[in-house]
């Protein structure tokens, strides 16, 4: 079994409301100034057979878990086991 | 900047073709409109402002046929929204618009910003937003997944940016037919109320005044939007999708708190006020120096911006949301700035109007554009479409005559259809409620809302008839505003005026035009029979996918005013022993229908002539007999014929009804058009009768919760908690499958 | 009695509130910006519905920021009533004037319907109108009202009778059915419910009219 | 400048309605009969100074970004530079 973890994104050009507000009050209502960017994104941990790992995370992502008109994806093994 | 091709190159390679400009109008507006070779950004700014959807081309001739005018009619098309009197200085503002496309291909942003697009038409009236209704078409969802997923995202979207808002939802419908699988049809509706001295107008004029800008900052969002909704929508596009307008209604609701303060406060600072929709910033510019017979010059390093190295091109016709143009009077730019500080909104002078009628852009130090304002507007080359009667029409099939065994079956079955079936999983998603105004919820004939601060109320639906549109244009016209109306007057109200989303295929095809053609012919009809302009509207082409076009599928939006809404008429039986009465007949033609869907699994036949004048006059006596208090309960025949909405009615109450209606069975599940069932206190019965001469009496309100009805050759007689159950449990229990 | 009505960017029930309390109860009542920083001179607080800053990124969790904040405990912490309904619930729980948080619903779908409320304490300065387990029709419209409390606080919270109102059928999952809870002094009352939408028979309930006179009558007597 | 990434999930006594669906929909609609587990949880890439790191992002995060009521986070440093 592996456990694999995908992360999920807003493609770099897609407006981003929250993380825009999320920005706004990190600098504003927290006063950290020092702070200049923020990305707000998602992350799936999934169990599942090591055995053709790479196809069935490519198909569960693109099928389920992204919205490939505005999200983009990358996954990582994030430990292997029997 | 540097231009991304020479002029030269350009009448060369001729780019413009895959934006949907053509040569013959290239060559127009190079020879007659500029007597020169337009450089790449005029090229784009022409192919996004002659699209049929910021220009009209293709079907502004034949929108001429709609009555606009009337009594009540203070702004009519033409406009961010109409604006139909209500008395005492008020006014309602309306208007609907198609998002269909954006909303095929990603369902969730597609359908919010579409409710947001059309919030903006309306505040830029100066009206407050005070309504939100949806038409939806989807695919069948029985055997598609994928169909289930766009329905819940689509849903979603309108949801969460009324709701987050806070305009409460209406009404809406929502109907299946596989001709939407490849293309899903997402039309809002907003309506509006106003003060009528605040009434705004999008136009910018006097020289010397500014241009300031608004709201969301300008990232690449929807770059060729316009162009894209106006492309026949094929697989090819699937890779251009990166372009996807997101909505953000917070910051649209502090926009909306802002501009009406400004409006309604300080309305001598400013000249017209625009919402940014389709073709952003050159179209809302360009629109409001035409309306004011003004020159513009704007200078796109002002334009507050997401993203770096934006060209001249991606800045004018990015698509971007949440964002407002406002002409302001010289000397009132840091008054209006002020207001929008402290909304902690965006706010710019980005131009100035100036006193040659030119529309002038400067980008990095250089101008990138120079034209005549009336280039990009007025002066389109208007294309009304070859039309040639579709070949089905020609030989309508012969009439169908449906064998009913079982009624009883046949009424349950209908009933969990997803069409008539009960759409709370949609409604319940939707915030009816907020603003403490709503006096009727979605789920009965109109919405109605009151008028705080008054005894008036209004109200509204939106409704689409496309199967009947599809078998003969003409009379589906007709009929879609017969529904609509028969709704406003099932809820009491006295119709006032309509807004329409006109939804087709490719207009290229003389077929498809025909249809547009036709059926706004009958659209126009019944709107001057029954006295209801058309106060605003808009226009959706190319609803295709491979080829494949939808049903012609014009939507119209009603509303209609109840002067004292304790007047409101309820849909469901109010008491035990009330008589029953058919307002309007029943009919043997079930071209159309529900039930020959169900039982044929296609539509077809020809339709009879409506009777128009008939058919007001009707509703007409009806009204009056709601408005002196005779009527208990009302609601309208449509898709189910009267097993449907008798079925109904009772819903939800513990009353069954016990019917005697002559003729064959089969006519209870037939479809007439501004046919009632109404209930009438037994005592009123006589001057109801009276009132409404036509009106028949059909029986009484039981309180056994069966629905009974005999007929010359059986009788039906259900369980009211079994259908209910039925017709509760199938959209839910189609969303739930795995299959 | 004169009540603070506040008003966040994204508040879109404010009006609701104060039109239930000006129009239908005919009490004094005015909105008060976020961006005040005083509450001298009202008796009672209410944080209205809404979606303060678009909810993005938990409902409540910025409006936590806001200038007003520190005037709204030092309400709480003198006694006065405050009364926090949908997002003016999340917030007081956001701002630590209420326990436990609220997650979105278990549906993970947005609910607005007509629930029907158990009265579950009528001993508070918000309910001593109402008699304990009557029944409310009070519309709800929220997707985020999923109340969360572990065990300990939840065992806690039913020991002290903080828990106000029930749901009679659960819409969002809230653990115990938890619909309202108020602090253990009695005086900060949070509820995903909106009673100021109960108030005209003609909208459809005026169930909620108790909770109003329930305040008002209160703040009479002390 | 550091690129910080922080990230939040309900702590494991909390129910989330939203992984048991995914694994549903994964198990029954996709047919991925295989995958087992399925966690939900929410990334927040901040760019920020180096300097004062870890006591910035325990602000941000504890104050904003994390209900500490039902959620819990961990951070990373995804990459420094000048
Ligand atoms: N997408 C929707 N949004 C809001 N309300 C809807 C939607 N779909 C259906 N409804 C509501 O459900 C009820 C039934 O719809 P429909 O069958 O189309 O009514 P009618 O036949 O009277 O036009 C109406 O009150 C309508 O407003
Ligand atoms: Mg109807």
């Amino acid at each position: 079994m592996s456990r694999v973890r995908i992360y999920v994104t807003y493609k770099p050009s897609v407006f981003d409301p929250q993380g825009a507000t999320i920005l706004d009050t990190i600098q504003t209502a927290l006063g950290h100034q020092e702070v200049s960017q923020v990305t707000v994104g998602k992350f799936f941990d999934l169990t599942l057979p090591a055995a053709n790992l790479d196809a069935s995370v490519k198909e569960i992502a693109e099928k389920l878990l992204v919205n490939v008109n505005m999200e983009t994806y990358r996954y990582e093994v994030l430990e292997e086991a029997e | 900047m540097k231009q991304a091709m020479t002029p030269e190159e350009i009448k060369e390679r001729k780019p413009y073709l895959d934006w949907s400009l053509s040569e013959k109008e290239y060559d127009y507006i190079s020879q007659k409109l500029l007597h020169r070779l337009p450089n790449y950004t005029e090229v784009g700014l022409f192919s996004a402002m002659w699209s049929e959807h910021c220009s009209y081309k293709k079907s502004k001739p034949v929108l001429r046929l709609f009555p606009t005018k009337g009594e009540r009619v203070i702004q009519g098309p033409g406009e961010g929204a109409g604006v139909v009197d209500i008395d005492d200085g008020q006014a309602v503002v309306f208007k609907a618009e198609s998002h269909n496309h954006p909303t095929t291909v990603e369902p969730y942003q597609g359908a919010a910003t579409g409710v947001g697009g059309i919030l903006r038409d309306v505040f830029s009236m100066g009206a407050r937003p005070v309504a939100i209704l949806d038409s939806e078409h989807f695919g069948e969802i029985k055997a598609d997944p994928v169909m289930r997923y766009k329905l819940a995202e689509t849903v979603k979207g309108v949801g969460d940016y009324g709701n987050c808002m806070g305009i409460p939802n209406l009404g809406g419908e929502t109907f299946f037919d596989a001709c939407y699988q490849g293309n899903i049809l997402l039309n809002a509706m907003c309506v509006g109320l106003m003060e009528t001295k605040y009434l705004e107008q999008g136009n910018a004029s006097g020289v010397g005044n500014s241009v300031m800008y608004v709201g969301a900052d300008t990232g690449r969002d929807g770059i060729h939007g316009a162009t894209f909704a106006s492309a026949d929508f094929s697989k090819e596009h699937e890779t251009q999708r990166s372009a996807v307008q997101v909505g953000d209604p917070f910051m649209e609701k502090l926009l909306l708190e802002a501009c009406l303060e400004l409006i309604q406060n300080h309305r001598e600072w400013i000249v017209g006020i625009q919402d940014m929709g389709a073709a952003g910033l050159v179209s809302s510019t360009a629109e409001m120096a035409t309306e004011g017979g003004a020159g513009m010059e704007l200078n796109l390093d002002l334009v507050p911006q997401r993203e770096g190295g934006m060209s001249a091109y991606e800045i004018m016709l990015s698509e971007s949301q949440e964002r407002m143009v406002i002409c302001v009077k010289a000397g009132h730019e840091a008054d209006v700035k002020e207001i929008f500080d402290r909304y902690q909104l965006h706010c710019a002078v980005i131009g100035k109007i100036i006193d040659q009628p030119r529309y002038i852009l400067h980008h990095d130090g250089q101008v990138v554009c120079d034209l005549p304002v009336t280039s990009l507007t007025s002066d389109v080359l208007e294309q009304p479409g070859e039309e040639k009667k579709p070949a089905r029409l020609n030989q309508p099939a012969a009439k169908w005559e449906p064998v009913v065994k079982d009624a009883g079956a046949i009424l349950r079955q209908l009933l969990a259809q997803p069409t008539l079936a009960d759409k709370t999983y949609i409604t319940r998603q939707y915030d009816s409620q907020v603003r403490t105004n709503t006096l009727v919820k979605p789920g009965s004939d109109s919405g109605v809302l009151r008028v705080r601060g008054s005894h008036k109320a209004i109200a509204m639906c939106a409704d689409t008839a496309s199967r009947y549109v599809y078998l003969d244009p003409e009379i589906g016209g007709q009929r879609s505003v017969v529904e609509a109306a028969a709704n406003i007057v099932a809820s009491g109200a006295t119709p006032l005026a309509i807004t329409d989303c006109l939804n087709y295929g490719d207009p290229n095809d003389p077929e498809i035009y025909w249809e547009l053609h036709h059926s706004v012919m009958g659209i126009a009809k019944a709107c001057e029979v029954l006295a209801t302009p058309v106060v605003s509207g808009n226009v959706s082409l190319y609803n295709e996918n491979d080829g494949q076009a939808i049903y012609p599928s014009p939507m119209i939006g009603m509303v209609g005013l109840i002067k004292n809404y304790d007047h409101t008429i309820p849909m469901k039986p109010q008491n035990l022993g009330d008589y029953v009465y058919l307002v309007g007949d029943l009919t043997d033609n079930f071209a159309g229908s529900e039930l020959q869907k169900l039982l044929t699994g296609k539509i077809s036949g020809a339709l009879d002539q409506l009777d128009l004048a008939k058919l007001h006059r009707t509703m007409e006596q009806l009204l009056k007999a709601e408005q002196t208090g005779l009527v208990a309960s009302c609601h309208d025949l449509s898709e189910g014929g009267l097993a449907t909405a008798a079925s109904e009615m009772l819903f939800g109450t513990g009353f069954g009804l016990k019917l005697q209606v002559p003729g064959p069975i089969s006519q209870l599940f037939s479809e007439p058009a501004g046919s009632f069932l109404v209930t009438v206190a037994k005592e009123k019965a006589a001057s109801f009768t009276k009132q409404v001469p036509q009106a028949r009496l059909l029986g009484e309100v039981t309180n056994s919760h069966r629905l009974e009805i005999t007929t010359d050759d059986q009788v039906l007689n259900q369980n009211m908690n079994d259908l209910e159950k039925i017709w509760k449990e199938a959209i839910p229990c189609l969303m739930k499958s795995k299959a | 009695m004169k009540f603070a009505v506040i008003v966040f960017p994204g508040s879109n029930c404010d009006i609701d509130m104060y039109e239930a309390l000006h129009t239908v109860l005919g009490v004094e009542v005015d909105y008060v910006s976020y961006r005040a920083e005083s509450l001298a001179g009202y008796d009672a607080v209410m944080l209205p519905g809404g979606f303060s800053y678009g909810d993005y990124l938990r409902a409540g969790a910025i409006a936590r920021f806001a200038p007003i904040i520190p005037a709204v405990k030092k309400m709480a912490a003198a006694g006065k009533l405050v009364l926090g309904v949908c997002n003016g619930f999340q917030i007081l729980t956001e701002i630590g004037l209420l326990p436990g948080a609220l997650k979105q619903n278990e549906s993970q779908q947005f609910v607005a319907e007509t629930s029907t409320l158990l009265v579950a304490n009528d001993q508070t300065p918000f309910t001593h109108k109402y008699q304990v387990n009557q029944r409310l029709a009070i519309p709800i419209a929220h997707g985020e009202g999923c109340y969360y409390a572990d065990q300990t606080l939840l065992d806690e919270l039913e020991r002290k009778q903080q828990i106000v109102f029930r749901y009679v059928n659960n819409p969002n999952g809230s653990v115990n059915d938890i619909a309202g809870i108020c602090n253990e002094e009695g005086n900060v009352l949070g509820m995903m419910p909106h009673p100021e939408r109960a108030v005209e028979a003609i909208l459809g309930s005026a169930d909620g009219l108790g909770l109003f006179q329930s305040m008002v009558e209160k703040q009479v007597q002390a």
